[in-house]
């Protein structure tokens, strides 16, 4: 009697395409945290690498490196999910992997181009091949098309996919129209305008309306997945919280738009609105909180997959914290009058991108290291994730927290006092607080970069021990070897 | 027209105030949830201290006189919404658990 | 390859079966209100009638005990030649829906293209000029003539004033009474260095490479550095001497 | 036309709940079909009031529509005025005074206005400085950069210049020779006729009414 064992569950294409999604954001996470410390410390030294890349060089690569990798993150836990839920292949999984090559050696290229070309004439042909020059959208145009029709393909995935399994859930329900609407979107961040009012009001529906609305529909939605499958909440109450939650987000997100139109010669009524809807903003995420603290405590924390499970509590958490008590402190219209543009959006960006997106792509990263590898893993758990994440928290707070000194300083010598001139601005920048605050923003810089490298290694070992667990158990049974 | 040393001191003591303002719904946000999944009664009290210091914080702001009126309606919309959030949020998590999976969590 | 002849699940690694099939249709399903909270796994065997024997291993997870639905079936393909299903009744209340190919398929691409279409329709009307001249010309000569006064005052000609020079430029980092800031940025009065009177005049002109401190020489003139520089030689006690414009000019 | 935030925010609100009891009638204020009309609702709601509100900033947000100005006013003096009831600092347009020694038509305006945009997205400004508050912190605010007077005072004596534009140009055209404290900003390799088109659009934007942004600018304007 022959015996064999089958323990290596088959992946579908679209998972194995998953894995090498997050394989490119995680790798892309570090290029972010180097360009971040290279910034940081010209803070600290101006003249250091003045001649061969400055601030704005390293800056440029640090914001453009997170929007990407966070995104493709994003990507890559649907791609990853999208077969479970259908229960079936993907529908155009071919054009999905060619698009993603041509996107990766084109996200290569761009990095290239930042790096060592930097800047060009003032023509419409360096819009169109190096550099457009909007913070946060610096792509040039080829490269605003080819992520165009990467979400296009993308979109045409998840559309067929779903028609073909004969099947709709609120999920799949969800996302597509949050696909809609993130790729229409970006399209607005592509147009050219003179007028830098119109410039700015464009742009910002693509950044506000990305990061506030779409990114954390998409979030939501890869947060039902996750709390399905790690924690077993039952679907039914996954989804209706889910729209109970878009319904929030975009019900207060939307107009909430209306605080990055109080300063850019828009018309008052926007003070208004933009101070009410952003004031609602944080809504969504105490609803995102309750319910993850809801299921996760409901199941006393016994979770399979310890690392995941963390990270998608510090996801509801660190949104909360980060995207809405920091924003939530400056989007009063008075406050925001003197507070606007200074570090504190910064300490804003930074807390909030931690917590709402970093995290829940980390999340992802561990259920997907948990499957890609081998067999089954019970339970998913090492020391060095605890250090990994704990150092990463204790980085990112400690960046917020410098960042926001060094914001109270600027907005009360450079903005009340000083009448925000060039001289106020260069007495701010010289103030004690703010100085030693650039200090140490530095230093938690290497505190994150640390945990980001003990975290690489602990994706790349963790479940090696688990395998042998599971195997026992199989053994124990009279199974047949592997 | 005011001066620039009282324009200093109002942009500091308003943003001072206006940063404890949006962290004690936090506090209180998450005190009472934790409380509540916890069971600890002291936490959940805990949430609510927070919860009228943030009453005590907007009255406060109010206070300073430096406010507008449009400004003043606005934090008592937000103070008043905030007060009453987190419960409201965290019975409508535990009757849509209940409605839809007929399980207790309480123990 | 022959027929199946039995399947038998085991939970866990148990020695009795959770389930034996004898006959078709060969499909197991898993209730998951039998289970312990936590996360199982479940081995199938499945016996062929020409005496064949595979294994095949899958993994679900159940949240909890007496609930009507509480688990999650990784649904990821083993190749076994059964169906293994996970019974799951809210699944079948919410998700039987089938898709509409107009609401799930056509009208996101016409949301699409409405969405990026008024994007550009902005963008497009955002240039065009509404009016070409400026209305409501005022007079603004009050304000001009006001800065332009402050500017002679500060650009220097006439009275040059040691203390406003060092309040506008030197006192953020050095303090307003020279006392300065850590060790960054050092204290002025007091200081027995200011003695050497030519490193001074080099520091102030040319800055101290790899410090905080700035050269000066652009931005002032000969006669404002001698008057900053007499002011922190002469102040807040200290009584280092004086320099004048032409050894400034002599050093630059 | 006046408009009201608090009339809009109650009224978005009121239709977002009628239309979820539209879209959900017959089903409990707790069941899966409830939330998602309310999604759908305020969905919906949300983006036609914001696409609404576009349109009607469209009307002010054009050249020479009020709060935008219209790209000649490059050829005129700009100063700012406390205005007492909006209480924040306002633009105002003064006598024509030409810009570099000439006055400029509407069409060589905004294509000078124009290059001075395409040369600020091409030479990545925003990644340092702000504008109109946005960018990184790494530099000053541009918003009023036309009005600094940190130009007369400073930057005219160092590069030998007669009026600001030139004193700006010049200064554009080789940064790191004048450095303005411990923060430099690099040579970005702008010709003149760049550098011109680039003190063009800051004069053009410092002339656009941001609602008092940024605030009390100047100290030396507001005194009067």
């Amino acid at each position: 009697m022959s015996a064999t064992t089958r323990v290596r569950p088959k992946l579908y294409e679209a998972q194995k395409l998953a894995i090498w999604y997050f394989v490119v954001a995680i790798a892309l996470f570090g290029l972010q945290l180097t360009f971040g410390l290279i910034a940081a410390y010209q803070q600290l030294n101006p003249e250091f690498w003045f001649e061969v890349a400055p601030f704005m060089t390293n800056r440029t690569l640090h914001v453009n490196t997170m929007v990407v990798w966070l995104l493709v993150g994003l990507v890559g836990g649907v791609y990853w999910f999208l077969p479970q839920e259908t229960g079936r292949e993907v529908v155009g999984i071919k054009a999905a992997k060619i698009i993603w090559w041509v996107i990766v050696a084109g996200v290569l290229v761009l990095a290239g181009i930042y790096l060592f070309v930097q800047y060009g004439p003032g023509e419409m042909s360096t819009l169109w091949l190096f550099m457009e020059g909007r913070e946060y959208l610096e792509a040039p145009r080829w490269v605003d098309l080819a992520l165009v029709l990467w979400v296009a393909i993308f979109l045409y995935n998840v559309i067929a996919t779903t028609l073909a399994s004969r099947r709709i859930t609120g999920t799949l329900m969800v996302l597509i129209f949050d696909l809609v609407a993130l790729g229409a979107l970006y399209s607005a961040g592509m147009h050219y305008s003179i007028n830098l009012t119109m410039d700015q009001f464009l742009w910002w529906w693509v950044v506000h309306l990305w990061v506030e609305a779409t990114w954390e529909v998409l979030v939501g939605v890869l947060m039902a997945w996750s709390l399905m499958y790690l924690l077993g909440t039952p679907r039914k109450v996954v989804e209706t919280w889910l729209f109970l939650e878009v319904a929030l987000v975009f019900g207060t997100g939307i107009l909430g738009l209306g605080h990055h139109y109080f300063w850019i010669g828009t018309p008052e009524y926007w003070l208004g609105l933009g101070g009410f809807f952003s004031a609602m903003e944080p809504l969504p995420l105490v609803a995102m909180v309750v319910h993850a603290l809801y299921d996760a405590g409901g199941h006393r924390l016994m979770a399979v997959n310890k690392p995941a499970v963390f990270w998608l509590i510090t996801q509801a958490f660190g949104n909360f914290i980060g995207a809405g008590v920091w924003g939530f402190m400056q989007t009063l219209p008075q406050i925001n009058m003197y507070s606007h543009g200074t570090q504190l959006a910064a300490a804003h960006g930074h807390l909030a991108f931690f917590g709402a997106y970093l995290s829940t792509v980390l999340m992802l990263a561990y259920i997907v290291a948990q499957n890609a590898r081998e067999h089954i893993q019970v339970p998913l758990d090492s020391r060095w994730w605890k250090w990994a994440a704990g150092l990463m928290i204790f980085g990112i707070f400690g960046i917020t927290g410098a960042f926001t000194i060094s914001g109270f300083t600027q907005t009360l010598i450079e903005r009340a006092e000083g009448g925000s001139t060039w001289a106020a601005f260069i007495r701010a920048y010289t103030h004690p607080w703010y100085a030693n605050t650039l200090g140490w923003r530095y230093f938690f810089g290497w505190v994150v970069l640390t945990g980001y490298l003990i975290l690489v290694y602990d994706l790349w070992t963790i479940g090696k021990k688990a395998v042998t667990h599971a195997r026992a158990a199989v053994a124990a049974v009279g199974g047949g070897d592997d | 027209m005011i001066d620039t040393a009282a324009r200093a001191e109002m942009v500091r003591t308003l943003m001072a105030l206006e940063f404890i303002f949006a962290m004690l719904p936090g506090f209180y946000g998450v005190f009472y949830v934790l409380g509540q999944i916890l069971h600890r009664r002291w936490l959940t009290w805990l949430g609510y201290g927070f919860g009228l210091a943030q009453l005590v914080v907007t009255e406060m702001m109010i206070r300073t006189g430096y406010l507008d009126t449009f400004t003043i309606r606005l934090m008592i919309i937000i103070a008043l919404a905030y007060l009453v959030l987190p419960p409201t949020l965290w019975h409508l998590a535990k009757a849509i658990h209940r409605v839809n999976t007929r399980d207790e969590l309480q123990a | 390859m022959a027929e199946i002849a039995r399947v038998e699940v085991y939970v866990d690694g148990q020695s009795t079966p959770y389930k034996v099939l004898e006959k078709g249709p060969f499909q197991v399903q898993i209730d998951p209100a039998d289970f312990a909270e936590g996360d199982h796994f479940l081995q199938v065997y499945v016996y062929y009638t020409n005496g064949d024997f595979h294994q095949y291993l899958y993994r679900f997870s159940v949240a909890r005990k007496n609930q009507t639905f509480a688990g999650y079936l990784n649904r990821a393909p083993v190749g076994a030649p059964i169906e293994v299903i996970l019974i799951d009744p809210s699944e079948e209340t919410v998700a039987a829906a089938r898709p509409n190919p107009f609401v799930h398929g056509i009208l996101p691409v016409l949301l699409f293209l409405l969405i990026a279409g008024v994007a550009a329709w902005f963008a497009y009307m955002g240039d065009k000029s509404v009016k070409d001249y400026v209305e409501n010309i005022e007079p603004i000569a009050a304000a001009a003539a006001a800065s332009e006064s402050q500017g002679e005052a500060k650009a220097g000609g006439g009275a040059v004033d040691g203390a406003t020079i060092y309040a506008q430029n030197c006192a953020s980092c050095h303090g307003p009474d020279g006392q300065g800031q850590g060790d960054v940025f050092p204290a002025l009065a007091g200081n027995q260095n200011l003695a050497d009177l030519e490193m001074v005049m080099d520091v102030v002109l040319h800055g101290r490479p790899g410090t905080a401190m700035v050269p000066w020489g652009q931005q002032l003139s000969d006669e404002e550095i001698a008057a900053v520089i007499n002011y922190i030689l002469n102040s807040w006690g200290n009584n280092f001497g004086t320099v004048t414009p032409e050894d400034i000019a002599a050093r630059r | 036309m006046n408009i009201h935030w608090l009339e809009i925010t109650i009224g978005a609100i009121a239709i977002a709940v009628v239309l979820t009891r539209v879209l959900s009638r017959g089903s409990g204020w707790l069941s899966w079909h409830f939330w998602r009309g309310a999604m759908i609702a305020s969905s919906i709601t949300m983006t036609t009031i914001l696409l609404a509100l576009s349109f009607l900033t469209l009307g002010e947000t054009r050249p020479g529509a009020g709060r935008i100005p219209p790209w000649t006013v490059i050829n005129h003096e700009i100063g700012l005025k406390w205005d007492a009831e909006r209480q924040w600092q306002v633009p105002v347009v003064g006598e024509e005074t030409g810009f570099f020694g000439k006055v400029w038509s509407p069409e060589e305006a905004e294509a000078l206005v124009n290059k001075g945009k395409l040369t600020i997205q091409s030479r990545n400004c925003m990644e340092c400085h702000t504008l109109l508050g946005n960018g990184a912190y790494y530099a000053p605010d541009l918003t009023r950069a036309w009005l600094d007077p940190w130009w007369d005072t400073r930057i005219k004596p160092i590069v030998g210049a007669e009026t600001r534009e030139e004193a700006m140009m010049k200064w554009l055209m080789n940064p790191p020779q004048y450095p303005q404290g411990t923060r430099r900003m690099p040579n970005l390799g702008l010709t003149e006729e760049e550098a011109k088109a680039v003190v063009a659009f800051l004069k053009w934007m410092s002339a656009i009414d941001t609602n008092g942004f940024p605030p009390h600018f100047s100290l030396t304007y507001e005194q009067r």
